[in-house]
């Protein structure tokens, strides 16, 4: 056993913490209060060259995935300082490495001269909810005619919607039923005609997302920005690796509650005792439970991120399942006890305490939200089926 | 034993269920989001003769606070439709029954006068907060000086402050340090050039109590306008009922987001399942929890509420604390719960239950919190009583 | 609305407390370890009268359950003493009850005269345990043969087997299936022939009920102690009073819990403070929590009695479930609690707290478990379907 | 990083499944029942070596502390066949690494000599509890008196008193205060004729362990059985690893709990159903609970096995109280769950769950309890380091 992290990404993760503190934090609660894309943060990861950082060797990238312990210890680092920024992030960044993975070569090098040149990818999954019972399923369907590729169709949750440079939709070849044959990914450029957004993401939640919904009417795409193959797309190392992200990040909102809290009870000074709130022992209590949540979610995260490297995807979904589920009730815990412990003044959206609160409440339900976790990690233990499927 | 609501006051808690439908609940969203001052409310809650409600018979009133219990349901289904609303109802009809109780004949029938017309008097103000296990302190001073008081001083979270049209304020007489003897309350007319905002209210939750912060600077009241003795305002008869009312108002939040998501799950339908979420048993267990907690939350609200008039409000300290503690934590309880049922459209700001959700967390931390609720109760255990000054 | 108990039943209540301290206590930890029926504590409660309290007036008794608020304050003060009497004379209690209502003239008499010369009686009814989606099912079978019925079967957890003076058991007359056409009551001597016990109470929880199996093979019983109709057994008046009595005595575990640590912590001194360990905040705390835990499932018991008085069983049926919950939920949370509070002296046989520990976890278990609670609480909600049975 | 046990010590958890198996297990119960020490099961253990695996290599054993991980693992799978032995087997095995860590050379192939011929060297034993915010006190002294110490003193919780074939001193040496210089650790067989059981350890949890109290009467130990020097056994690399090895064993009453409970939830089938209640969603999601609670808790514990070993054991201080927090409160939450899925027949003295989830409450209480871990975290939170002695 040897819990250190691979020592030649460390660098990269200080700089994360660098990043998150001197630029991101400074500009996340303008962002999330004005409901908009934290486009300042994301201009200055692409000078920084984060947003490269999955990008193969060879294509003047860090291929962080490679070593998914760091990549989600980079993104935990970044959402401490702005959770929106993070997570759209990890999206770019993890259907880059998809992209590139299943391009062919002409492909490779043009998206990965883009990236190169600053542009961001949005990942473009969300249909309408489907019923916990079942998998997902997918009506945005890509025609062909000629040399283009026509797509209809509408998707949900679609972050950096109006703000990605390229939308990756996950969409069906039309006349096929089967996800396994005829499940493609469009590259589509956002200025593509017919591309509309009819409804927008007014949440309380992850504001800075710019998660809006996406319509597609008749939307021509030329043939060679269609990538992949049903196997290619639903082989089972995709959707995890978005899953231990979303842990990695969600995880943000609290430690980044617990570093305001801490700061706050050893400053904080009630009348007549003047002595700091953090010597009240019900105070300390709280603290207590919120460093322990947070220490046993991050070792999950690095466990299902460690078996995802060296036992791959398959073996790693559960692990990574039980990461998201213990990093989203983790992060509402500790966003709760640092509100009740704050009291008054955190309440006031002059400070960032209800921003990590809020974000904390997408945690719970963003898929796989806590129910499916559960139901998940139940099934894994009753059928000892190693490769329960989450997609 | 007999649980029914006095018969003679169950139409007021028929109106309320019927005002706060139609007349608040459409409301509720705009006051929320832009931290509106729910004016508009008031006048048609006064309209229908709700806002005199607490004033003796003979002044046009109902006299609520003699059936607390009453008064407690009136204030939870008011909360159902607008929190906010439901607050400012408290603070003004509490106000109404300590001029009723501790007012002289005339004070009683001028400020009754006032009521009667339509006038909101409300805004209790709080001074530099003090230690959990401190006692209640209080450095604005009123200082005689012929007819007037002369006051000058600095209040946090103002409710109402800038849109009541008399302002209460609780100071200390003279120079006299002990409260039980000096804490006085005086009321004002929000005109009063003295009165100054030093600080916007801008929070995640009660946002249309508009809680600024204010300067009395050299503010003059005449002596007339004082209620009550020095001391009186805090007298054990007296001051818990000021709180207990908070605790209805918070469990509102739940109430509502509780019929929300009962009739959510009982309509939303997931792909391709044709029938709604209400049937799924994972579902149905946490509305069963959620069900259970609001219940118990109400019986003790209504058993503090009696209490009060059958034993006096100093014998009640023990169960508005209860209360306090167990409608709070319901409330943030089955707002958690409401969210991971509800899912992603839970988070969006059309939707009340991400209203609800926040305001239930200021229900965590207004006084008293959870942790001082606790204290207070073990006390009355381990000591057969507590302090209602919360020494 | 007027929270009094019935000035009437006051006494009783009163003495129900006296002889829980002076007699149930003093054998309650004895019959615990040795797992055996609090015989000397029934034969107190028999020279009491209170083996009489539910039958009518004017056969001699207290009609108990024409005031359940009384009947369920009595069993919760008798529980604080001894959990294992006050389940099982519960049982006796409530079997009497529905005998006496539904006997005729000859049997009533004959029962009541058993009763007031110290005969006890046990309510057989738990068959193999069945699914929660289902009702129960009745597999004991009842075949007449001239003024005899022979009766077969076996039943499961049957309280004061081997020590009740009569087994009520519910069977089905053979060649009927419907439990509405051929559910009857037969009321057996224990000491008839083909009755054994194949298998004991072997538990560690509630180990003085003598909740054995009990196997039934060719008993033959007298016709005139058949008793009843299938209608009027499954009449909704029966198993809601089995449950509220359940509540208010698992409940009783808890209350008893925290007089307990109660006393324990304002006596107990660590070294080197010399304070008792009831002035450290974090002991308040938890005997906050376990105070107001015990009054939310208390109020629920009453509201539910006085429903079930004022507005029948059918109505009564929710409330029950709901205070079966939280009485179960409390009296679990409240004893870990005090455990903890308690420490390594806590584990030790020679104090009675390990003992309300384990009997506690009978509350979570035993019908309607929690989990049935739960579902029942929101199928009220969701289907609002008032009379959901819970047979 | 890598999460995986080092490969040459896999054999021993691999042995340790299979000893916990065919070897602990079977004789559970009769331990549990009856409070028998088990000796059998040390003295099987030790045939295979097992009891003297702390040892050094030279000295016939594994050094297996140089490998806390996976001694916590080995822990952790001997307590799911029987708690009682885990502990016993801790207790001996921290022994013998102590004498390896701290003992002379004459000391280490003395008693490395007694360890190997099967002889059980354990108890601890307690002074009179100190508060939760004081220091480590110790009224029993050692006065040397020529070649000998003279002890004289009375102890509590004294495990494996009146069994173990050497016991274990913790005193004072002479009069000096400052425990840092002068608290010793003395081994002496246990027929030293100055022994005397004082009272019987009659418990409800771990009987096995038979914990009896002691008098120190005047008891005489030649100079060469101080391990150490004053003050050596509370060094800060010392004093945590006794501690640690709990956090396994009691965990691992919580996985004895859950693997019995899924094998119950796949073989369990309720009438009429025909089907495991396994296929029940409200059991699915409670065990999907219990299973994430049990992998996050393992993880803790292993990281603060390898932080004992990479950083040393004064570095790890924060970890292994964070890991006991978890394992203490994981197993007491999954043995209730698992109570409560279990049913009636979870209470059923023959079923081994009742006795974990007897276990998994002494786990909340030996110290360091849940208040002082998290009051522990807390400080090293909120001042960057806790004191290892307590305070």
């Amino acid at each position: 056993m040897d819990l250190r992290i691979n020592p030649e990404n460390e660098a990269l993760i200080e700089r994360a913490r660098e990043l998150a503190r001197d630029v991101l934090a400074t500009c996340a609660d303008e962002c999330d209060q004005e409901q908009r894309f934290p486009r300042e943060s994301f201009d200055a990861l692409i000078r920084e060259g984060f947003t490269r950082l999955t990008l193969p060797e060879s294509y003047g990238g860090r291929a962080l995935w490679s070593d998914p312990v760091c990549y989600a210890m980079v993104f935990h680092e970044l959402s401490q300082g702005c959770t929106n920024t993070a997570m759209t992030l990890h999206m770019h960044s993890s259907i880059l490495y998809f992209l590139l993975t299943l391009s062919d070569e002409e492909q490779k090098h043009r998206f990965a001269e883009a990236a190169r040149n600053g542009a961001i990818f949005g990942s473009h999954a969300g249909e309408a909810a489907s019923s916990p019972q079942w998998n997902r399923t997918i009506t945005t369907r890509a025609r062909k005619e000629g040399d283009e590729y026509v797509i209809n169709g509408q998707k949900y949750f679609c972050s950096m919607a109006g703000e990605a440079d390229y939308y990756v939709l996950w969409c069906l070849l039309e006349g096929v039923e089967e996800l396994q044959a005829g499940l493609r990914w469009a590259v589509l450029d956002k200025n593509l005609g017919g591309i509309t957004i009819p409804s927008r993401w007014d949440a309380f939640a992850m504001r800075g997302t710019a998660s809006h919904s996406l319509a597609y009417e008749d939307v021509r795409v030329p043939a060679r920005n269609i990538v992949g193959t049903g196997e290619g797309i639903l082989q089972p190392d995709f959707v995890p690796r978005f899953g231990l992200g979303y842990a990695a990040v969600y995880l943000g909102a609290g430690a980044a509650a617990l570093d305001w809290i801490v700061d706050y009870a050893l400053k904080r000074k009630l009348l007549p005792d003047n002595v700091p709130i953090a010597s009240y022992p019900a105070i300390q209590r709280q603290i207590g439970e919120m460093k322990i949540a947070y220490e046993t979610a991050l070792i999950m995260i690095q466990k299902a991120a460690w078996v995802l490297e060296t036992q791959g995807a398959a073996k790693a979904i559960p692990f990574i399942n039980e990461a998201k589920y213990t990093a989203s009730e983790a992060a509402a815990s500790m966003t709760e006890k640092a509100l009740k412990i704050a009291g008054g003044p955190g309440l006031l959206n002059d400070k960032p305490l209800q921003r990590f609160h809020r974000d904390a409440r997408a945690a719970l339900v963003m898929p796989p939200s806590t129910e499916k976790c559960l139901q998940m990690a139940s099934n894994f233990v009753l059928s000892q089926n190693e490769a329960a499927s989450i997609f | 034993m007999d649980f029914r609501i006095n018969p003679e006051n169950e139409d007021l808690l028929e109106r309320a269920k019927i005002y706060a439908k139609e007349i608040l609940a459409p409301r509720a969203e705009k006051i929320d989001q832009e931290g509106i001052f729910p004016r508009e409310n008031f006048n048609d809650l006064a309209r229908e003769g709700f806002t005199s409600l607490t004033l003796p018979k003979d002044q046009g009133g109902r006299d609520l606070y003699e059936d607390t219990a009453t008064y407690s349901m009136v204030l939870y289904e008011l909360s159902k439709g607008c929190t906010n609303t439901a607050m400012l109802f408290h603070m003004h009809s509490s106000i109404s029954h300590v001029i009723t109780y501790l007012g002289t004949d005339e004070q009683k029938h001028r400020y009754g006068e006032i009521i009667r017309s339509g006038k909101i008097i409300a805004s209790y103000a709080s001074e530099n907060t003090s230690s959990l296990h401190g006692v209640w302190r209080m450095e604005t001073k009123a200082i005689r000086d012929g007819d007037v008081y002369r006051i000058n001083g600095r209040k946090y979270f103002c409710s109402m402050a800038g849109e009541a049209d008399y302002y209460v304020l609780w100071v200390q007489l003279e120079d006299e340090e002990d409260l039980t003897k000096s804490l006085g309350l005086l009321i004002a007319p929000s005109d009063n050039p003295g009165f100054k905002i030093d600080q916007e209210w801008n929070s995640f939750a009660m946002r249309g109590t508009v809680s600024h912060s204010m300067i009395y600077d050299d503010v003059k009241i005449p002596v007339e306008d004082l209620v009550g003795r020095g001391g009186d305002p805090i007298r054990p008869d007296v001051l818990p009922k000021f709180g207990f009312g908070y605790s209805a108002v918070y469990l509102g939040a739940g109430g509502g987001a509780f019929d929300w998501v009962v009739n959510y799950a009982q309509t939303r339908k997931l792909m391709p399942d044709n029938v709604p979420i209400a049937t799924y048993p994972a579902i149905q267990r946490q509305i069963g929890e959620m069900k259970i907690a609001l219940e118990g939350a109400i019986l003790m609200l209504q058993r503090a509420g009696w209490m009060i008039n059958a034993h006096g409000a100093d014998k009640a300290y023990g169960a508005i604390n209860e209360a306090k503690y167990v409608c709070a934590e319901a409330s943030a309880f089955i707002t958690e719960k409401a969210l991971k049922v509800a899912g992603g459209p839970g988070l969006f700001r059309h939707n009340p239950l991400q209203r609800f959700h926040r305001e239930a967390r200021a229900g965590l931390i207004m006084p008293p919190n959870t942790e001082k609720c606790l204290e207070l109760t073990a006390k009355t255990v381990l000591e057969g009583s507590a302090n209602v000054l919360g020494s």
